[in-house]
This record gives C-alpha cells, structure tokens and sequence, in this order.
C-alpha cells in the first residue's frame, strides 16, 4: 500500500474507505463499516516468500526444527516447523529469535585485520585473507614441527597452533576441521566447546 | 510427541509454498471468517520462558525498547506498550512465614508467571472510543488498529480497562496485539500460541476455548489447586461491569491484582448515556434559569 | 466462581496487591491543548446560550450581549478546531474524524457536535454581522437567525458538556468514578465562564446596565451551582476511593484554592453582594470575570493532569474497579 | 538434578509438563529456586558440589529399604560380579581407594579388576592402567564369564562392597552437607524409588550443572548407579538424559574437534601408550569382548577416508601420519599453553574464550602472547576485540601498541546460510538447507577449511620431507558449488558414512566395514546415515502420525544405526518378555525368531535371549556376551554399577568438596578429589577449604533468553532486552548482612579477579543451614560481556583453571567469593 501523501490520493482514500455512507446503509460500525481497504486486503508476508527451506535451530541441543522464509535471496522470516516430533512448530525465546539473529544490525559482512602493534582495524579482501593466514600456518608448522621426541617415539606434531571450535558447528564442519589440522597438520591442540 | 496427520503430506526438505490452513497442523483446527477466535493463556504451564514476547517482536517487526535491568525479578520488559505486545508477568512468593517453600501445592508454583496480552474484549472499550473506525472488530472477532486509518488522537489509550493500547510517539499512531490478523487471513495460527514451548498459550475458537478452560479448572481442583479460577471467561471476574467476554482470557492462580489485572473491570461506554444526560440537564436548567432571568429584567 | 481472597499478607512483600507497584492502565496523552479546547467549547457554548436565551428575551436593551455572545461562540468555534487537529499525533489525518459516526464515543459524538454547532454559529454570526451592516434587515434574514439560533444553543450545550462524558467514558479512574459530576460541572462551569467572557465584553464594547444586571444573576447562579458540583465531586471520589490523585499537595491544592475559591467562591460573593444591593449600580469587576476564565481553565486543566496522575496508581485503579478496600 | 531444563531447554520441558499432566512426579534439585523448580512437585535446595552426598544418600536409602529392582539389577548389572579381594573403598582408607600411587598422584587399577580378571574400559581410552601390561593379562576375559554370586552374599560382591561404601550416606549426613532439609530428601528418595520397577519408570535429566565439577563424571556415574538399581536403562520413560548445550555439541564430540579422540570415540593415538604402530594401536585398543572388538575395521576404514590412496597396506594404511597426543590439550591446559607461549597461532571458530573461557583474564592476557589469531564469527566477539576492550587493556596492565598479535576477524554463515548436519541431544543427525547466503564475505566453515587446505596443499605440493606428506596425501577433492566454491556439505556426509575403495560405493551399515582398507568411513557410528546414492536420511522429514509407534523413525537419523532408545534390549527380561504391557518396547519373538518393537533393537537382532557364549572356544567380540548382555559396549555386556577401569578418579562415587569450598569435606579427611587437575600458578592461585577470605559458595548459571558465551543472543536487540544488564543473584538475608539494595552495584572477588554487577535481592536463593553453620551463596550469570546491546563483566574472570580428571572439565559450578557493596576500584 503506497502511503498516501498527495491530497488527490488522501481524498481517494478517504471516499474509498468512506465508513458514515456504509453505515447508514446498514453495515456495522464496529465491524464491516469500519474496515479499511487495507485491512481487507492484508495477507501474511510469507506468501511472498519465493523459498522456504526447513533448518535447524542454531541455538541449543534439544533440536527444533524450523521453516525458513526467503524472498529474492533474503530470509524474511524463520519460525517452528510444525512436522517435528520434537518441537511441533513450538520455538523458545531463542529459536524465536533465529530471524533476528540473522539479520542482526551487528553482523560482519567484511573481513578485518589487525596488523600487529596497530590500534585499530582494517578492511581486507578475502581472498587475501586466506593467503595470509596459509603462509601463517605453513610458517608456524615448520618451525614448530617435532617428528620424533628425543626418545625416538613418534610424535609427528606441533605444538604451536590451536584451534577452538566446533559445537556450534556443522559435523561436515568439524569432520574437515580434524581432517585438516588433525590428519593433515598434526596438530594436537583441537578443542570445542564441549568442555566450556 | 503426536503430530498433525496431515504432516505426512509435506516431506520435502524445500516445501513448495506456505502450508495451507497450517493452524491445523500447530493448534488442531482451521482459521475461518465468521467464528470467534481468542486465546485462552493457562498460567499454571506458563515457564516464563518468553518466547512468545520474541514471537511478537519478530513477526510484527517491533523495535527493542532497551529499558536495561529492572530489578522486578526476571521482568525487564514491565508493561504492554506501542512496541511490546507480549509481556510475561513474574512474582515471586517464595518465602512463606519466615522458610523457603520446598514441597509446593501442585500446578501452582511459587514464582508465579503469566504472559499477559490485549484481551480482545467484547464489547472492546478501545473499539468504542475510537473517533475514526480506526479501530474495528474482524471477521475473527478480534479486535485490530488499522495503521492506514488511525490519527494517533490517542483516546484508545485510557480507554482501555487493561492499559494496553498505546500511541507510539515514533509513528504517531495507536498500537496493540492484533491476534496476528494478517496470519489468521492466511491460515496461520497467531505467533506466540505457535511458538510457546508448553501450550500455556492456546489459540483456538472461543467456545471451544472456555469448555477446555472450565474443564481445566476441574481438573486443577481436583489435584488440589482450590484457587485456580478462570478470569475473562463469561460471568467470572475481568468479565464484568458491561464486558461480557475477554477474547483473550486466562487461568490464575492468585488474585488478579498480582497480575496487575483489575478484579471488576468496567465497560467505559455505558457512562456515557448518564454522564451526558446529567450535563445537558444542568446546562440546560441552567440555560432556562438565564431565560426567565433575562425575561424578569425585562419586566422592571 | 470467584477471584479468591488475597494470599496471606506478609508485610514484607509490598507487591501483594499491585504488580511491584507498577501502572494497570494508561494515562491519557492529553496536556494543556486539551484542557484549553475543553474550556474554549465550554466559554463558546454557553456564549451561544446565553444570547440565545437573551434573544428568546425579546428585549431590546440585550442587543449587545446577544451580539457579543454570537461572535464569542463563532470565535470559540475557529478557535477549537486547530487546538484539536493540533493534538492529535498524527494531524495529516485529522479528516478521518469525519469519517464514521460511533455512538459510544464521545470524541466521535463531539466532532459531529463542533462541527453542527461550528456551522450553525457561523451562519448565525454572518446573518447577524450582515444584518447589522444593513440598514432595514430583511425579515427573512431575521426569521433564519431566529430558526438557526435553537440549534446553535442546543449544539451549545452539547458543546459545553460532552467533554465531561469524553473523560468519564475512559478507565482514568478519576473521571470515570464521577461521570455525572465532572458532566454537571463543566456545564455549569461553562455558564459561568460564558457569562464572565460577556460581561467582559460588555465592558469592554459597552452594554446596557440592565444586561449587566441580568448577566450577574446568571452569573451568580452558575457559580454557585459550579460550587456545589465541585465540593460534591470532591465527595463523590473519596467515596470511590479514587481522590487520592486530588489529595496530594500539588493538584489538591489548586483543585481547593484555584479552581473552587478563585474560580467560582469569590465570583459567587461578588456577584451575590452586586445583586443584593443594586443600588450600587457598580460596574462588574473585571477582575471577577477574568478570575471565572481563569478558575475555568484552570478546573479543566487540573481535572485534566489529576486524572492522568490517578490513571498511573494502581491501588486507585484496582479500588475503582472493584478491589479490595484498604 | 543437575540441570535447569525450563530454562536452558524449555522445549525438551515441553514433554516434561505433558508427563506431569499424566500424573508423573516432577522433582528439581538445584542450588537455586528457577523456573523450573517453579513448575516441580519437590523442591530441593542443594548447596552447590554437593550433588554426590545427595546421590549417595539416595543410592543408601534404595539399598538400605531393599527398594532396587531385583530381576533387573541381577540380570543386567554387574552387581553380583565378585571384585578384587585387594580393593578397598573410601570408607576404610578416609576418602581414598586402594591403588594409590602417591607418587604419581594417580590410581593403579589392579585393585579394582574383577576377581583373577582385568576388565578394558568402554571409553574411547580402552587402555587400563594396571602395573602388568594390559595385552596379556585380558586375554584371560575369553576364558571364562567374570565370577559372580548371584546370592550376593560375598563380602567382595559388588553389592556388599556398596553397602559398605555408601552406609556413612544417611539421610542425616545428607541434610548436613546439602543443606538440603531431611524430610524433602526422604520424600524424594521415595518418589524415584516408588516410580521405578516393572510398571513404571523414572529418567534423570542432567546437564553442566554436573559436568561443570571436579567430581563431575562420578555425579554422573551416581546417577547411573542409581538408574541401574532401580532398572530404569533401555527402558521408555527411563534412562539418564544428558540435557546437552549447543546445537551440535553431541555432534562435535562425535566428530569430535577434542584432543583426545579419532572420529566416533576412537582413542588418539597417544605418545606415552603403547601406540607407536598400528598393529601396536589396533591390538591395545581392542577389546577382547564386547562391540569394542571390531576396533580394527573402523580404525583402518578412517584411515582410509582419511588417506584414501595413501594410505596403503604396507605403509599402515597412513598411521604413521597422525599425531600423538602427549598429555592433556584440553582448553584449559591450552589457556595456559598460550599465555606461557608455547602456541604461537590459534584458529576461534565460532568459539569465544574471552568469556567462556576460565580465568578469563588469563585468556585474554594468553590471546595477547600469540603470534597470530584467526577468530570466524558472526560478529566481532570479546576474543576478537580483546587487544583494545579486552580486560588487561582497560586496567592498563597492556597497551595495543605492546601486543603483537596479528588478528583476522572473518565473517561467518549461520545455520540457513549453509547446508550440513547437527547433531541433537538425543543422537539425532537433522540436516539444515542452505536457503540463501550470508552476508557479504560471510562463509562456511566447510568453506574455509576447505580452501585453506586447498591453499596449504598447494604451498606444501613440492615438498618431498615426510611430515609433511600426510597432508599431500589428504582426500580432498569434494566438489564445489556456485561462485562462492562452496564444497559440497553432502559429499562430507557421505565420506563420514563410508564407501567401498576405490568404487566409493555407499555402505549401508557398520557390519560391512573391513580392516582390509576395501572400505574407507570417516565416522563409523555415522554408517547408515547416507546408505545408497541421494539418500540422506538426516533429510528425512517423515515424522509417524498420531497412530504411528511414536518412534519417528522416519524423522532424520540416529546414530548407532537409527535406534533412537539406547540399550533398548534392556526393556525386556531374561527371557525376552517385556517387563510389563505398560512399558513393552522391544521383545524376543520366537516365530520370527529376532527382535521386535517399534524401535530398532540396539543389541544383535538375531541373536536369542537365551543364548550363551561357548567358553570352550574362547568366545571373542559379540559372541562373548550372551543373550542377556543388553550393555553390549562393554566387556561383560552389563550395566557397571562398580567401574574396574577407565576412569582415573574412583570406581564408586565417594562425596569430595569442590577444590574451592567454603567448608571441610563432612565424609572424609581428603577435602577434594585427589586427583582433580589442578594448576597452581602464580596467574592461577586457588582459595583455602573454608577461606574466610571468600566465605560464599559461587556458582554461575545461564539464562534462558541467552546463549552460551552470549554473542549469539546479545547481539540480538529482541533477546537483548530481554536479559539487559549482568547481574548476580543472592538472598535476602545476605542482602541485609551486608547493606545491599536490589539493583545496588556490588563487586564479586576471587584470587583470579574483580567482577562488578548489579545485585538482584531474591527470595529464590537461600543460606544454606551446614551442621549449625550458615554458608550463603552467590549466584552469578555468566554469558556477559562487553559487546551487544546487552553488556555486563564477564563472570569467568573470577573462575580458576581446574578440571575434571577424567574430562578436563573446568569447576564453574562450584566455587568460592566474597562479596562487596559499591563497584571495582579500578574502574572509580
């Protein structure tokens, strides 16, 4: 509904939804009389959601699922799957909040970097982040790298790199990440939060 | 752990468009024009969790009113206003007679809670006030703002016996729960019945809604819950003074005014008929009185 | 089935019998815009009345007050309408008054009441203004003055006091435990501010003795009902155990002193002593006229903010509708 | 007991509330009054760390009344196993058990074996701890069924040994160290014990309130005694519910990004143990009885997965690459590893330390020591902001310009912006589509690691050295999709469910698994979940209708094998007979000779009840256990009310105080838990037993509008308001001691640090009555920090760096503060 600025639209407006004609001619005043094109025309705004995929709760354990609305690309809004056994389209005050979650004001869309001894930050590429941070890894390995502890025992890892993360993540998530640093790196200290 | 039957009809990971009459499937019956909906809120399985303040809020896109901790136990929200249209109530009574309770009267807790919404009154105190049919009663027989009509006079505001509506001085223009007028069009159960994890809040049409309320009753009384009684219902309290239903109506469990819920609400229309009677009759003695004085000085 | 007794009082706990002290219903958005449009209805409705009245009088000496009291009500009309458009939050749609008639709102019997009585006023005020330019005024316009000055009085009177029925038709326990009163009394405040607004003028373009004489009659009589009606609204909120917004020191005391001694007591005096010695012959005081506005304005703006103040203690409310007395 | 399900899993207390409308008995027992005490029949109060008296009490109680389910326990638990005449329990050796090394400050099982048998443990750590190597010594659990009296009269019978071992657990001495009033105890002893038996059953709902101690596995084990007594496992409407916290928490120890595990609970290969091959590796960790003994097959099928072409027969199918562990990496050693350097560069994904971290200080002060930091969030988090806003810095104790980190804060998606699966509290993996993208330069983990491993493959592709050709010889080549390249998340799941080698053929379950390297799994419990091309049965989204079984089979996929009740041939007898109509689940159906129910069977479906092992042969693996060894994860296949091995710190739960406590441990001379990780430090000093310095017992909590470390929530203006401000929660009548208001500001203290919060006076915390002495308690929300619109100090500033000897879990549940009006001094 375009919002009606120009006085021709007011005035068409205004005999549109005209209610003292209506009402005299018997309609209700509480009720049909009263009621606004608008009103009659409302819809809810997931009709115009040209995807709708089901997701899981980003939030907690229990594993409630949730319908996802998208409209040209953007989530327009996220609530209870009503086929789960487990939530049954139900949501808790955090589950409610997936969509604000989502589209929250503070979220990153750009990549920083912090040069060291700098006191603030900068906006980098991606791509450009990822070298760095592969010339980081690979510089950290090899000096850190220890094969063999003085005994002779294979130890074929380094000490010097960590990683925290991961119950909040996707199993595909965590599977690469022990792949990668575990199998790949030989790093020993990969942790998650399932200890915090 | 019962699902709808008609579940089974939507397997797809992607569904192909917004379930129709989902109301069905999440509070067990279609939305249709010309029935009376309402929600009937059963305080003694409320958890205080609030998930239907956050329903509320993201459905109808409402901004955050940062009122930081307010010390009244877990309720920093504090009243129902232009941008909050759920607000959960908690007191606590916990200490009795100088001890902590420990075994507590069953279905009735010592921290009671409560999420309180716009009770949809009929007659609706805020519909009758209304100069501009801004406010109207639906198809549904809810009661809803029309944000293209309102002009913010703001007469809904003390009108309403609950305090519930009230003028955003952002907009300009009188808010209030809308049942999710635009969800039941579309066949939606409204967001906070939908998304409240223990069925505290219930969506459904209002005969319906009061057997199930009076048959909870019984069963609360039987399991020893001698003051669970029901508020808003037809002929018990907050459904009084002219107000003969609260569409959206409750069970509690201690008086209504620990709810910040008036005992014998009345309905602000019927004083007018006598307010302006007792006016006019005044004004008009008067308006006589002044006539035979001005005749007498004619006299003399 | 009813609400049980309350739970065994601890004296600690406070909010027992409110939600931690917290508002149950919401005050009005009105201020001073309000309170001035509901004396400004008040001063032109009764204008209008009065010089109806005094034309129903069929004395010619009373020419000038039935002149001044349409151009009064005329300029209460004009004056009105922007004060209301002004206050509403979102004015662009003031238009949308116009658009239903509900018969349980005040505020919606009043817009089509400042409208008629606007319409009607105005018409009457023209046909006085022209037939007062012309020299011999056409009988007709005579007879339509005649006819369209019953409902100019009659929307007067409505003008003067659906205010009352405007505030009382809400849940600010304040105005709505004492409907008949707050009606009654800005009726009859209305007459005497009316009647203060002519003598004013009177004076100030010059008017008959006799008019004068009658004007404190009048003038006599709505204060001293306007005093009776306060003292009993007074009453009446105690009673309802309501009064407590009037009690505090800051509207108490202007309810007492401003609005009943200042606005009405002393008027009251002033014009009975002017009545029982006509001899005296004395022109009114236009400080006693200027009082009475002012006491009306200031009845209205207290009644106004109390009952917005009333409107924010719960344990008024909670007596109001139907709690437990303590 | 243990957790807080209305507030921290308000859905999960959906179900709960449907079983109190059915007549079932809610109990909560907790430190504090919370919503979901609110909503219990019993209420107990319990002072925090004290959770393993109240256990114990209820273990002595069913135990002393004869009120343990007899068909059940002596059926399917080890209670009538006969133990080692040399073990000793806490009650004879005042608070230690038999096998005390003090040198070594750890336990030596031999003690703890049954009698003339060593018992491998069912952890992922099989190896036992016994002097004698282990290889030998557990050839012997073939020979013969481990020595049992099923008359229980045996002074070395498990039975007698906890009669002995819990007699001191009165419900006197209950009240004493609880705090917990006696009578509320009895009823609630009562209630479970009455609840529990053929006809009905009762569940226990934990969740980090027990994880988060010192003594946090034995709370557990309790819990499991008590459960196996009163023959509530396998069982519906029984079992122990672990109430876990984030969304793929299950998942991620699973899969599990942790030091001490291969994907599904397969042990790290470890420096000290005898691992150094992999024949070494598979003969150690394989059990000789029990599921364990396919150890091999899934072990060579990761290494396969890994690996793929690499990873050859005759070179150890790629063994050699992997790392060894060489103590404990947990997050808290690592918190200390990073502040005396030795980690040089750490990867946050989607983790916050700098609040959920403990000794938070330490963290950040650790954070400021790296080289460089790589931090992948939604948002820029506390860890990520720590050089200009984090603690140290607005004390003045660092300047940015002295911190030399190098710091990345990415973008990261979030659930609906990429596909891939979690997995829930109850072992179910649900998928998640990817609906649209994130914003801007926002990616997926899966994106990330995979393109930087891309990237690290290709700087390391000329290198010839051996380290690195592990890495050279990673399968890595999942497809891609779209112009992001984001690698297929489903052609991950399809890794970790396994295939044939090389046709990469999907595996329909872990039987077809080989250790011949012809089959190549990433998670063996996973196999199932993508049996044959397209069907990824975590995307099923067939729930059962009204009139189904109730089971859901058909919604997603539960790992082992989508049996969604563990050890659900427990819900029958000996003989295979439900225990009652009411309870049937799964039963023993002679004509179709298999099992049968609405769930799948977690025990062999062909195998009949009645069946025992032929100990002539040497019986090994499953045919070791017989028909009526529903527990079939572990050696003797029944239910270990006594642990001979595997866990470092007790076979039987005994009470020790947390290792801050505001008093002295009522049941023993030994205060705390022995062997409790502990690092005394200068960075990192602990309080005295009972320090009058820090009188009140501390515990911290999380709200139910907030989650975990807070950003998720905080960032979020609709939960943000919801929960604003920090605040700490305590009673009136400490209140009143020490002149506080509600809404004062006051400051909480420990050796660790300074935390300023508003103070929130409530009714709902209570002074705990200890023997005549009054202990108040602070309770202090935890999920705070500067960033979002909600803000407050971070609690675990106060929290010290202490774990759980098993799990290395820290002791944020019980500890030790004072308590002052009015706000820090720094800040002034």
């Amino acid at each position: 509904m375009k919002l009606r600025h120009t006085i021709a639209d007011r005035v068409a407006g205004f005999v549109r939804d005209w209610s003292l004609p209506r009402q005299l001619a018997g309609e209700d005043p509480t009720r049909e009389a009263a009621q606004s094109t608008m009103s009659r025309q409302l819809r809810p705004r997931l009709e115009e959601a040209d995807t709708i995929g089901t997701s899981i709760c980003p939030y907690c354990a229990v594993g409630c699922a949730q319908l996802v609305y998208a409209k040209a690309g953007n989530v327009i809004h996220i609530e209870g799957d009503p086929r789960s056994p487990i939530n049954e389209g139900t949501l808790c005050p955090k589950g409610a909040a997936t969509f604000g979650w989502l589209t929250s004001p503070q979220r990153l869309t750009k990549v920083r970097y912090r040069a060291p001894y700098s006191e603030s930050w900068e906006e980098r590429p991606l791509g450009w982040a990822m070298d760095r941070i592969a010339y980081l890894v690979k510089r950290t390995r090899d000096e850190t790298f220890v094969s063999n502890l003085p005994d002779g025992t294979p130890v074929n890892h380094t000490l010097a790199i960590g990683s925290l993360g991961g119950a909040t993540l996707d199993n595909e998530e965590n599977y690469l990440i022990k792949k990668l640093f575990g199998a790949g790196l030989g790093m020993v200290w990969i942790e998650n939060q399932a200890r915090v | 752990m019962t699902v709808h039957p008609r579940v089974l009809d939507y397997p797809q990971s992607f569904l192909p468009g917004v379930i129709p009459d989902e109301a069905e499937l999440t509070a067990g019956q279609r939305v249709g024009a010309g029935r009376s909906y309402g929600f009937f809120t059963d305080t003694t399985l409320c958890i205080g969790c609030k998930a239907c303040e956050v329903a509320c809020k993201e459905w109808n896109a409402l901004p955050a009113d940062d009122l930081g901790l307010r010390g009244t136990s877990y309720d920093n929200t504090g009243d129902l206003s232009a941008t909050t249209w759920r607000h959960v109530h908690f007191i606590e009574h916990i200490a009795e007679n100088g001890g902590r309770a420990t075994t507590m009267p069953p279905f009735q807790s010592n921290w009671l809670m409560m999420s309180d919404v716009c009770k949809h009154c009929s007659p609706a105190p805020c519909l009758e006030a209304c100069p501009t049919g801004a406010i109207f009663r639906t198809e549904f027989d809810t009661v809803v703002v029309q944000q293209d009509i309102c002009n913010g006079c703001g007469y809904c505001v003390p009108a309403c016996p609950f305090g519930v509506v009230d003028v955003s001085l952002e907009d300009g223009k009188a808010h209030k729960c809308t049942l999710c007028y635009d969800r039941l069009k579309g066949g939606l159960e409204p967001a906070c019945a939908k998304s409240c994890p223990t069925d505290s809040i219930q969506f459904g049409e209002l005969g319906e809604l009061h057997d199930r309320a009076h048959q909870r009753v019984e069963v609360l009384h039987a399991k020893g819950v001698e003051n669970a009684y029901l508020y808003g219902a037809p002929g018990t309290p907050g459904a009084t003074g002219g107000l003969q239903q609260l569409n959206a109506f409750f069970l509690l469990t201690a008086p209504p005014e620990t709810y910040n819920l008036p005992r014998a609400p009345s309905r602000p229309a019927e004083r007018v008929g006598p307010s302006l009677a007792a006016g006019l009759a005044t004004i008009a003695g008067l308006a006589f009185a002044s006539l035979a004085m001005f005749a007498a000085g004619r006299a003399d | 089935m009813n609400a049980p007794a309350l739970l065994p009082e601890r004296a600690t706990d406070r909010q027992i019998l409110t939600y931690y002290g917290l508002p149950a219903v919401k005050p009005s958005l009105w201020g001073g815009l309000v309170s001035g449009y509901i004396f400004i209805a008040g001063v032109g409705g009764s204008a209008q009345i009065i010089a109806t009245a005094a034309d129903f009088a069929r004395d010619p000496r009373l020419a000038p007050v039935i002149r001044q009291g349409r151009y009064i009500a005329l300029g209460a009309a004009i004056l009105g309408a922007p004060l209301l458009i002004i206050d509403l939050h979102t004015p662009q749609r003031w238009y949308n008054m116009l658009r239903i008639c509900r018969r349980t709102s005040p505020m919606s019997i009043g817009t089509w009441v400042l409208m008629s009585f606007g319409l009607s006023s105005f018409a009457v005020a023209a046909l006085q203004y022209v037939s007062g330019r012309l020299r011999r005024p056409s009988r007709t316009m005579q007879t339509t003055m005649k006819l369209l000055e019953v409902p100019a009085a009659l929307t007067g009177m409505a003008m003067s006091t659906y205010t009352g029925a405007l505030l009382s038709a809400t849940s600010t326990p304040l105005w709505a435990a004492a409907p008949c009163q707050i009606a009654a009394l800005f009726g009859a405040s209305a007459m005497a501010s009316g009647t203060a607004a002519l003598a004013l003028a009177g004076q100030c373009r010059g008017a008959s003795s006799e008019a004068g004489r009658a004007l404190d009659r009048i003038a006599f009589l709505a204060s001293a009902v306007e005093v009776v009606l306060m003292l009993s609204l007074r009453r009446r909120l105690y009673e309802k155990g309501v009064a407590e917004a009037l009690g505090d020191r800051g509207s108490g005391l202007a309810y007492d002193f401003g609005a009943v001694m200042l606005g009405a007591g002393v008027p009251m005096l002033h014009h009975g002593r002017r009545i029982l010695r006509p001899n005296r012959a004395r022109r009114p005081s236009m400080m006693v006229s200027l009082a009475v506005l002012a006491g009306g304005f200031l009845l209205r703006h207290i009644l106004l903010s109390a009952g917005n103040d009333s409107a924010r203690r719960p344990n008024d409310y909670f007596r109001f509708a139907g709690g437990p007395r303590q | 007991m243990g957790s807080n399900m209305a507030e921290n899993h308000p859905i999960a207390f959906r179900f709960a509330l449907q079983a109190k409308e059915r007549g079932a008995t809610l109990i909560h027992v907790d430190p504090r009054f919370t919503r979901t005490s609110a909503l219990c029949d019993i209420y107990a109060p319990l002072r925090p760390g004290s959770d393993i008296a109240f256990l114990g009490g209820i273990i002595n109680y069913i135990l002393e009344h004869d009120l343990w389910f007899k068909e059940y326990a002596l059926a399917f638990t080890n209670l009538s196993t006969i133990i080692d005449e040399r073990f000793q329990d806490a009650s004879e050796l005042d608070g230690f058990f038999s096998g005390w090394d003090e040198e070594s400050r750890s336990y030596k099982y031999d003690s703890w074996q049954y009698q003339g048998e060593v018992v491998p443990a069912s952890l992922a750590e099989h190896y036992v701890n016994t002097t004698e190597s282990f290889a030998d010594k557990t050839k012997r659990m073939e020979k013969g069924p481990p020595p049992r009296d099923p008359t229980l009269q045996h002074p070395h019978c498990v039975y007698q040994i906890l009669r002995r071992h819990y007699a001191a657990y009165t419900p006197e001495m209950v009240e004493r160290t609880t705090g917990c009033p006696r009578e509320v105890f009895v009823k609630i002893a009562e209630a479970l014990a009455r609840n529990s038996g053929r006809e009905r059953t009762g569940t226990i709902c934990y969740a980090v309130g027990w994880t988060h101690h010192t003594t946090g596995v034995q709370m557990i084990r309790a819990a499991a005694m008590i459960q196996g007594l009163l023959g509530n496992v396998g069982r519906p409407g029984g079992g122990i519910l672990a109430l876990r916290g984030h969304a793929s928490i299950q998942g991620s120890t699973d899969i599990p990004t942790l030091y001490n595990m291969l994907p599904t609970y397969l042990p790290q290969p470890n420096a000290f143990k005898p691992h150094k091959t992999l024949k070494d590796y598979l003969q150690h960790e394989r059990t000789p009885t029990g599921w364990w003994h396919n150890f091999p097959k899934y072990a060579v099928s990761l290494l396969k997965a890994w690996y793929g072409d690499g990873a050859r027969a005759d070179k150890e199918f790629g063994y050699g690459w992997l790392p060894r562990i060489v103590g404990d990496h947990s997050q808290l050693p690592m918190t200390l590893a990073m502040r005396d350097g030795v980690i040089r560069g750490m990867f946050m994904l989607g983790q916050n330390p700098a609040v959920g971290g403990h000794n938070a200080g330490l963290v950040q002060r650790g954070l400021a020591e790296l080289d460089w930091l790589v931090v992948r969030d939604m948002t820029e988090t506390e860890t990520a902001s720590f050089w200009y806003a984090g603690r140290p810095v607005r004390d003045g104790e660092i300047h940015p310009r002295d911190i030399r980190t190098e710091v990345f804060l990415m973008p990261a998606s979030l659930a609906a912006e990429k596909a891939g699966s979690v997995t829930n509290t109850h072992r179910l993996l649900q998928w998640h589509d990817k609906v649209v993208s994130g914003p801007g330069d926002s990616r997926s983990e899966t994106w990330f690691i995979f393109h930087l491993g891309r990237r690290l493959k290709q700087l390391y592709s000329a290198s010839k050295n051996p380290k690195d050709a592990g890495l050279l010889a990673l399968t890595w080549d999942y497809p891609t999709e779209g112009e992001e390249e984001e690698p297929s998340a489903d052609s991950v799941l399809k890794e970790m469910n396994g295939y044939t080698w090389p046709e990469r053929r999907q595996i329909e379950s872990f039987q077809q698994l080989k250790d011949d390297g012809t089959t190549a799994c990433g998670g063996w419990l996973y196999c199932g979940v993508y049996p044959n091309e397209g069907d990824n049965r975590a995307r099923a989204r067939h729930p059962d209708g009204p009139e189904g079984p109730g089971t859901h089979l058909g919604w997603a996929w539960a790992w082992p094998a989508n049996r969604r009740n563990m050890y659900n041939r427990a819900s029958a007898d000996e003989q295979g007979r439900p225990w009652s109509e009411r309870k049937r689940l799964m039963s023993w159906d002679p004509a179709r000779d298999e099992w049968v129910g609405p769930d799948v069977v977690d025990f062999e479906p062909k195998k009949p009840p009645g069946y025992q092992p032929d100990w002539g042969e040497n019986p090994t693996g499953m045919e070791a256990l017989g028909g009526d060894c529903p527990f079939i994860m572990i050696a003797d296949g029944k239910a270990s009310l006594f642990t001979p091995s595997g866990l470092k710190d007790a076979p039987l739960p005994a009470h020790y105080e947390p290792v801050e406590s505001p008093i002295k441990n009522p049941f023993y001379g030994r205060q705390s838990s022995p062997v409790a990780k502990v690092w005394n430090r200068p960075d990192n000093r602990l309080h005295e037993p009972a320090d009058p310095r820090f009188p009140y017992a501390l515990t911290t909590y999380r709200l139910t509008e907030h989650h975990s470390g807070g950003i998720p929530t905080r960032t979020v203006p609709v939960t943000a308001e919801l929960q604003p401000e920090a605040f700490a929660e305590i009673s009136p009548e400490l209140a009143e001691q020490l002149g506080i208001r509600n809404l004062d500001w006051v400051t909480v203290a420990t050796l660790r640090g300074e935390v300023e919060v508003k103070a929130l006076v409530t009714e709902r915390v209570r002074p705990f009555r200890l023997d005549g002495e009054t202990v108040h308690e602070v309770g202090l929300v935890w999920h705070f920090g500067w960033k979002g619109f909600a803000q407050g100090d971070i609690a675990n500033i106060l929290s010290a760096v202490v774990g759980d000897p098993n799990t290395s879990i820290h002791e944020g549940k019980a500890f030790t503060c004072s308590l002052r009006r009015g706000r820090r001094e720094a800040a002034r």
